[in-house]
C-alpha cells in the first residue's frame, strides 16, 4: 500500500521490527568483529564499516521480494544479511577461500550472489549506477515484476554516471529505486566540500524523477520511503531518488585516521539506528534487555562458528586463475 | 550469392539475430529514428518497435554501463558507440563493468553484450583514432574486426551469440564495399584467421580497413614475383596466432600494418608473440610494422600521406624484408 | 549593470545593435554560401549549420571583454564572429591550407584563436565543459578580471561531464558562464526523448548555482542574460547556467535527412532571430531594408573574396604533420 | 645524502616545485585535508592553502578537464588520480583534450599538466590494474614510471616542468623503499634509460615495481655465473631506445619484465622495436616477456602465484633464452 507522498510497503508487524533490529545488530556485531581480527592480523583485509548507518540497508532491502535486486555499494553490508547472505558466506569471501562465492576471486564487498538477487558492484565508486539502470530495464524487458535497487554514497553522486544513470532511468521509466547514503563524507572529503548543495534529492528534479530526503537513522523511515518508491517502480512510473542522510560512526577505513570534528561525531552518535528501534522496541515491549542481550550472543555464537569454518576451509588451487576470465581457457584466445 | 555492402551486411545480422532471439535488442544514438549515422541499424526500428530499437541520450559511459546491467540480468544488449574517439568516454564500464562481470561472479553470471564502434580513419583530429590496441590489453574482452561484408555479417552474429563481452570494431572505409553475402544466417568463428593471398616470400598481417590495401600491394608485388601472404586475423582477440606462426616458418619475413599508431599498437604483440614463437628461428629478417608513425590524424588531407598508412609503404616494407640480409 | 534578475550589461546603443545585426547576417550568409560550396565538391567539408541560432552566440559573446575567454560547441559559428575571427581565417580552417591558423592540422569549429580569447573545443560533445571550468579556474588563479564563457547543446548537458564540470564550477565558485544552446534536438534524437524535463536550466538548481531559461532567438535577451552572469562571475560569486531556447532551422549536418516535423520548423522560422531584430531595427528607423542590403553585399563581396584568397594559399608541408605532437620532434620520443 | 621513501621524496618535489613556481598547484580527491592516501601531498595544504592544494569532488573525468583547462590558460596543475583503474573515467579528458591540445593548436597553447597515478599492483580485481600502456599509444603523453626514490623526485620535477602533457604512474610497492635523495630540486632528464646492473649474457627491461624484481633475479643469477644487464627506461614516453638496442647487441638475448597484462602490454613494443632495430641481427635467442597471463588480478592471495610476475619468473625466463639453440 503506497500513499501519495511516497510512504508505502505493508504494515510491519513486531516480528518484522524485530528481525530488522536484529539484522543492524548483527551487522553491527559482524563489522565490529572483523575489523579487530584484520588489526589482529586474521583476516587479510578490513572493511569499510557502516557502523552507524546500519538503517540504510535494512530499511531498503527489508521488504523486497525475490524477483527484486540490489547492488550495494561499498558500504552496504546491510544489503547482503537483509537479502540472507551469512555471516560465514563474506567471512569466506573476505578469506578469499575456495568456498567462498567467488571462489578467492574478489572479496565480500564486491560479491554477487544472483540467487539471492544481488549483483555485485566494481570498485569504482558510482560505476554500477547506469549498470543497476541497465538491470531493471532487462526486469522490465522480460516482464518481471522485479525492481532493482541502487546504493551508492554522496561522493558518487558528484560522478558523471550519476547523473547519466539517472537521466536514461527516467526516460527509459525503468523500475530503479536510487538509494543514495549521504553520510556527508567521501573518504575524507566533506559533502559540503565535494558539491555547493545541502541536499543531493533536489538533483532529481533535473531528471524529472521524485526526490526525497529521507531519516536514514530511523530503519522504519528508510523501509517505507523505500517501499513507497519500489511501489511506484513496479507499476511502471519509474524511478525515484532517496537521500538518506545517515553517518558512519568509523573513520572511511582502518588505516584512515578519524580528523571529523568529535563533536560532529558525538551529535551523530545520539542518533545511532540500533538503540533508536531498540528504545522502540523497549517502549513498546517489543524486545527487554534480556531480549536484545540473548540476540547479541546468538549473533556472537554464530560468528565465532563462522570464522573457525571459514579459517577450515581450504584455499583456492592457484591454477582457477584462469578460469572464467572467459567462457573459454585463457590459452584459448591464442595470445 | 547476393552481394550486400558491409553496412548492410551488419544489418542483416542484427535484424536475423533480432529475429531468433527476443532477448536481443540495441540501443544507441541516433540508431533508432534515423537508422545510424552509417545506417547499421536502418529498419529496425520499424520491425522491433522503440522497445528493442532504443535511441539514448548523449551518454556514453550510462549507455554502456546499461547494456553490462541488461546483459547479466538474461539480455543480449547490441550498443553502438558512433565512432571509436567516444569509447573514451565508456572506458570504465567496457573495462572494470564488463570484462570483470564473469571473472568476480566466478561464471555464475556473465555479460554478453556487443559494443559496436567504428574506426573512421580520417576525419577531425578527435574522430579518427584506433584504439584497438586498448581492449586487447583488457582480460574478459573479445576484439573482433572485420574486414569484408561476408565476415561483418558472420562475426557479428557470432559475437551476439558470444557469452562474453566483445568489442565489435567496423570502418568506415569498408561500409560502402559490396561482397557476396549468404542471406541466412550464419556465424564466423572468432579465432579463426583467413589468408586472402597465399604466398611463399612475406607473410603480411593486416585486419579491418588495411586488408585490402594489403591485398593491393600483394598483387603489385606479385608482378615483382614477390610471393606474399596476407593474413586477416579477422579477430584479434582471441588471435589466430598458430596460422600466423606457421606462415612465418614458411616465409621467414614479417610485415604487420595497421591504420592505429604504431607505438604501443596491436602490431606490437603480433610482432613480440611471434618473435617468443618457434617462428624466431626462421627469421630471415627484421619483423616491419607499416602504421600510423606517431601523430593525430590530420584534418587537412596535405597532411596525411605521412600520417596514414596506405600501399606504397606496404610496399616499400615488403620490399626491406626482401632485400635485407 | 547588473540588476538582481540576472538581467545585466551596459545599455545597447544603436550601433551595437546593428553591429550585432550585422554579425548574425555575416554568420548567415557565410553558413549558406558553405554549404552550397560544399555541395560542389569546392570545400572539403561542411560543418554544423547554426542557421536559426545566430542570437546565442552573438548575443552572448557581444560585450565580452579582451580578457574573457570562450569555447565554441560544434555549432556556434558566431563565437569566432564576435570575437573578430575573418571568414577568411575561417575559410583557411575549414580547407586546411598553410595559412589556417592550425597550419591544416584542425578544421574551423575546432579552432582556436588564443589571441582572441577562444579555445577550441574538441570532437567529444561535452567534453569541453570541464576545460571551460578550468579555464576559468586560471583565470581566477592569475588574478585575471577575465570570464570563461562554455558553449554546449542540449545534447551535451546529458553528458557526465556537464554534471561533473557544474558541480566542480560551483564548489570552486568558478567565474564561468554555461551557455546551452538548446534547439531541442542531438543530431537525430529530439531532447524530449533524450531527457524527461522541459528545462535544462532546472538541472542549476542540483549544483546550487543560478539557472535561467532565456529566449534563444532574441539577441538582446540573450546579451542582458549574459552579461548579468558574467557580472556575477567577475564578482567573485560563482557560475550560472544560461539555457537559450533555440532551434537550427537545418539539419544537424548536410548529409542528415530532415525527418523533423514540417510545422515545428515553420513555427520556429517565424521566430527567426535575424528577422526579429531587423522588424525592430526597422520599427526603430535605425536600418531600412536598403541598409540590409547593402550590408549583406558587403557580406557577401567579403566572402567571395575570402574563398579566392584561400583557395588561392598553399597546402601545408605534409612533413608538418610531425610538429607541434610534443614540444620536440616526433622522433624524440623514441619509438 | 640522506635517505627518504619514495612517497617521501614525491611529497619534497611537489612542494620544493609549488615553492619555486606560483603556478604549479595540486588538486585530487583527499589530497588536501587528509594528503593523499599515500601521503604524497601531506602537508601541502598548511604550507599553501587551499587555493593552491584542492580536495575535489569524486569527478576523475572532470578534474582531468579542469586541469586541462587551466594549464592551457597557463597554470601548471598536478592532479591526482587515486589509482590506475580509476583513470578509466578520465580516457577521453586525456586523449582528446590534453594530449591533442598542441597539436590542434599547432603549438599557439599547450597543456602542460601532470597526471600523477599509482598502480596498485595487488589490490581488489578493480585496483590492480597496470595500464601504462594503454597511454605510450596516444601521440601527445608523456610517460613516466619511477622505480625509486632518487628517480620518483626527479621525474617528478622534470615533468612538472615539463610542458607537455604528463601521466606520472607512482607504484604502491614502491611508496615505502628508501633510499639517498638530494636536499635540492633536481631534475632527471625523461627518457634516459638507467642500468642499475650491468652484463653481457642477457639483457632485462623492467620498469616501476619489477625493477628491483629483476635486480635481485640479477643478483641470484650471478652466482649462477650468469651476466644480467637490467635495464630501467624510467619513462616510457620518451624511450631511451638505443640504450635497449645497445644492450641487445652486445647480449643478444632479452627478457622484458612488467606487471602488467602481457597481451597488448607496453613490453609488446619493446620486443617489437628491437626486432625491428639493427639488434635483430644480434638476436640468438626468442625474445621473452615476463609478465600477467592474461587475468584480472585476483582478490585472494592463493590465487597469486600465476597472476603475478615475480623473482622465479625471470630467473626462468633468463635460463630459458640462455638455454636457446
Ligand atoms: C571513481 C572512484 N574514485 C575514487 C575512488 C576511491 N574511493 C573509494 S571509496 C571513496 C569515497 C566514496 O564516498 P561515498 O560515495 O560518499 O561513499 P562512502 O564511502 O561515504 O560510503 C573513494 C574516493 C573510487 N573507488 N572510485
Ligand atoms: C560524446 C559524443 N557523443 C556523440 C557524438 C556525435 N555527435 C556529434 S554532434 C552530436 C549531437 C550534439 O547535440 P547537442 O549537444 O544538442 O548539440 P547540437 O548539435 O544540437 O548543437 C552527436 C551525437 C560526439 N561528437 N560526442
Ligand atoms: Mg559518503
Ligand atoms: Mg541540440
Amino acid at each position: 500500500m503506497d500513499r501519495k507522498d511516497g510512504i508505502g510497503g505493508r504494515e510491519l508487524t513486531t516480528k518484522d521490527l524485530v528481525e530488522m533490529y536484529r539484522l543492524m545488530l548483527q551487522s553491527r556485531c559482524f563489522t565490529e568483529q572483523v575489523l579487530v581480527w584484520y588489526e589482529e592480523g586474521r583476516l587479510p583485509q578490513g572493511l569499510h564499516p557502516s557502523v552507524g548507518q546500519e538503517a540504510v540497508g535494512v530499511g531498503a532491502c527489508y521488504g523486497l521480494g525475490p524477483d527484486d535486486w540490489v547492488i550495494p555499494s561499498l558500504r552496504t553490508a546491510e544489503a547482503f544479511w537483509t537479502r540472507g547472505v551469512t555471516m560465514l558466506e563474506q567471512l569466506n569471501a573476505m578469506l578469499g577461500n575456495a568456498a567462498s562465492v567467488s571462489r578467492g576471486k574478489e572479496t565480500s564487498h564486491h560479491a554477487g550472489y544472483p540467487e539471492r538477487g544481488i549483483l555485485a558492484g566494481t570498485g569504482i565508486v558510482g560505476g554500477s549506477i547506469p549498470v543497476a539502470v541497465g538491470g531493471a530495464l532487462a526486469l522490465k524487458m522480460r516482464g518481471s515484476e522485479g525492481v532493482m535497487v541502487s546504493f551508492f554514497g554522496d561522493g558518487a553522486s558528484n560522478r558523471g554516471d550519476f547523473h547519466e544513470a539517472l537521466n536514461l532511468a527516467a526516460v527509459l521509466e525503468a523500475p530503479v529505486v536510487f538509494v543514495c547514503e549521504n553520510n556527508l563524507y567521501a573518504q575524507t572529503v566533506p559533502a559540503a566540500v565535494g558539491m555547493a548543495i545541502e541536499d543531493i534529492a533536489d538533483r532529481a528534479m533535473g531528471y524529472g524523477m521524485p526526490g526525497r530526503v529521507v531519516d536514514g537513522q530511523d530503519v522504519v523511515a528508510v523501509y517505507a520511503a523505500t517501499q513507497g518508491a519500489v511501489g511506484r517502480a513496479r507499476r511502471g512510473e519509474g524511478p525515484t531518488l532517496l537521500e538518506c542522510k545517515t553517518y558512519r560512526f568509523l573513520p572511511h577505513y582502518p588505516i584512515f585516521e578519524e580528523k571529523r570534528p568529535a563533536e560532529e561525531i558525538e551529535r551523530w552518535r545520539e542518533r545511532d539506528p540500533i538503540e533508536m528501534l531498540g528504545r522502540r522496541l523497549e517502549e513498546e515491549g517489543l524486545l527487554d534487555e534480556q531480549g536484545k542481550l540473548e540476540m547479541e550472543e546468538a549473533i556472537e555464537a554464530e560468528l565465532q562458528e563462522a570464522i573457525g569454518e571459514a579459517e577450515g576451509m581450504p584455499m583456492p588451487d592457484p591454477q582457477e586463475v584462469f578460469e572464467n576470465v572467459y567462457r573459454e581457457p585463457v590459452e584459448a584466445m591464442g595470445l | 550469392m547476393r552481394t550486400l555492402r558491409y553496412n548492410q551486411a551488419l544489418c542483416e545480422a542484427l535484424r536475423q539475430e533480432m529475429d531468433r532471439d527476443e532477448r536481443v535488442f540495441v540501443l544507441g544514438e541516433d540508431i533508432a529514428r534515423h537508422g545510424g549515422v552509417y545506417r547499421v541499424t536502418e529498419g529496425l526500428l520499424e520491425r522491433f518497435g522503440p522497445e528493442r530499437v532504443i535511441d539514448t541520450p548523449i551518454s556514453e559511459s550510462g549507455i554502456v554501463g546499461l547494456a553490462v546491467g541488461a546483459a547479466l540480468l538474461g539480455m543480449r544488449p547490441v550498443v553502438e558507440i558512433q565512432f571509436m574517439d567516444l569509447i573514451t568516454i565508456a572506458m570504465d564500464q567496457i573495462v572494470n563493468s564488463a570484462a570483470k562481470a564473469r571473472f568476480v561472479h566466478d561464471g555464475a553470471l556473465h555479460a554478453p553484450l556487443v559494443v559496436r564502434t567504428m574506426n573512421l580513419g580520417k576525419g577531425t583530429v578527435y574522430s579518427s583514432q584506433e584504439l584497438e590496441a586498448w581492449f586487447t590489453h583488457v582480460p574478459g574482452l573479445k576484439v573482433v574486426m572485420p574486414s569484408d561484408p561476408y565476415d561483418a555479417k558472420g562475426l557479428l552474429i557470432s559475437a551476439i551469440r558470444d557469452p562474453d563481452p566483445v568489442i565489435f570494431i567496423e570502418h568506415k572505409a569498408l561500409y560502402r564495399i559490396e561482397g557476396e553475402v549468404e542471406e541466412e544466417a550464419y556465424t564466423v568463428p572468432l579465432g579463426q584467421a583467413k589468408l586472402p593471398r597465399e604466398g611463399d616470400d612475406v607473410t603480411v598481417v593486416a585486419w579491418s580497413s588495411m586488408v585490402g590495401v594489403a591485398e593491393a600491394a600483394a598483387d603489385s608485388l606479385a608482378d615483382e614475383g614477390i610471393g606474399v601472404e596476407v593474413i586477416d586475423p579477422r579477430t584479434l582477440v582471441p588471435f589466430d596466432r598458430e596460422r600466423v606462426v606457421a606462415s612465418v616458418c614458411k616465409t621467414g619475413r614479417l610485415v604487420i600494418v595497421h591504420q592505429a599508431v604504431r607505438r604501443g599498437g596491436f602490431g606490437a604483440e603480433v610482432a613480440a608473440a611471434v618473435t617468443e614463437s618457434e617462428a624466431f628461428g626462421y627469421l630471415m629478417a627484421p619483423i616491419r610494422r607499416v602504421a600510423n608513425p606517431g601523430v593525430p590524424v590530420p584534418k587537412s588531407g596535405a597532411l596525411h600521406p605521412p600520417a596514414l598508412p596506405g600501399e606504397a609503404d606496404v610496399i616499400g616494407a615488403v620490399r626491406d624484408v626482401m632485400a635485407y640480409g
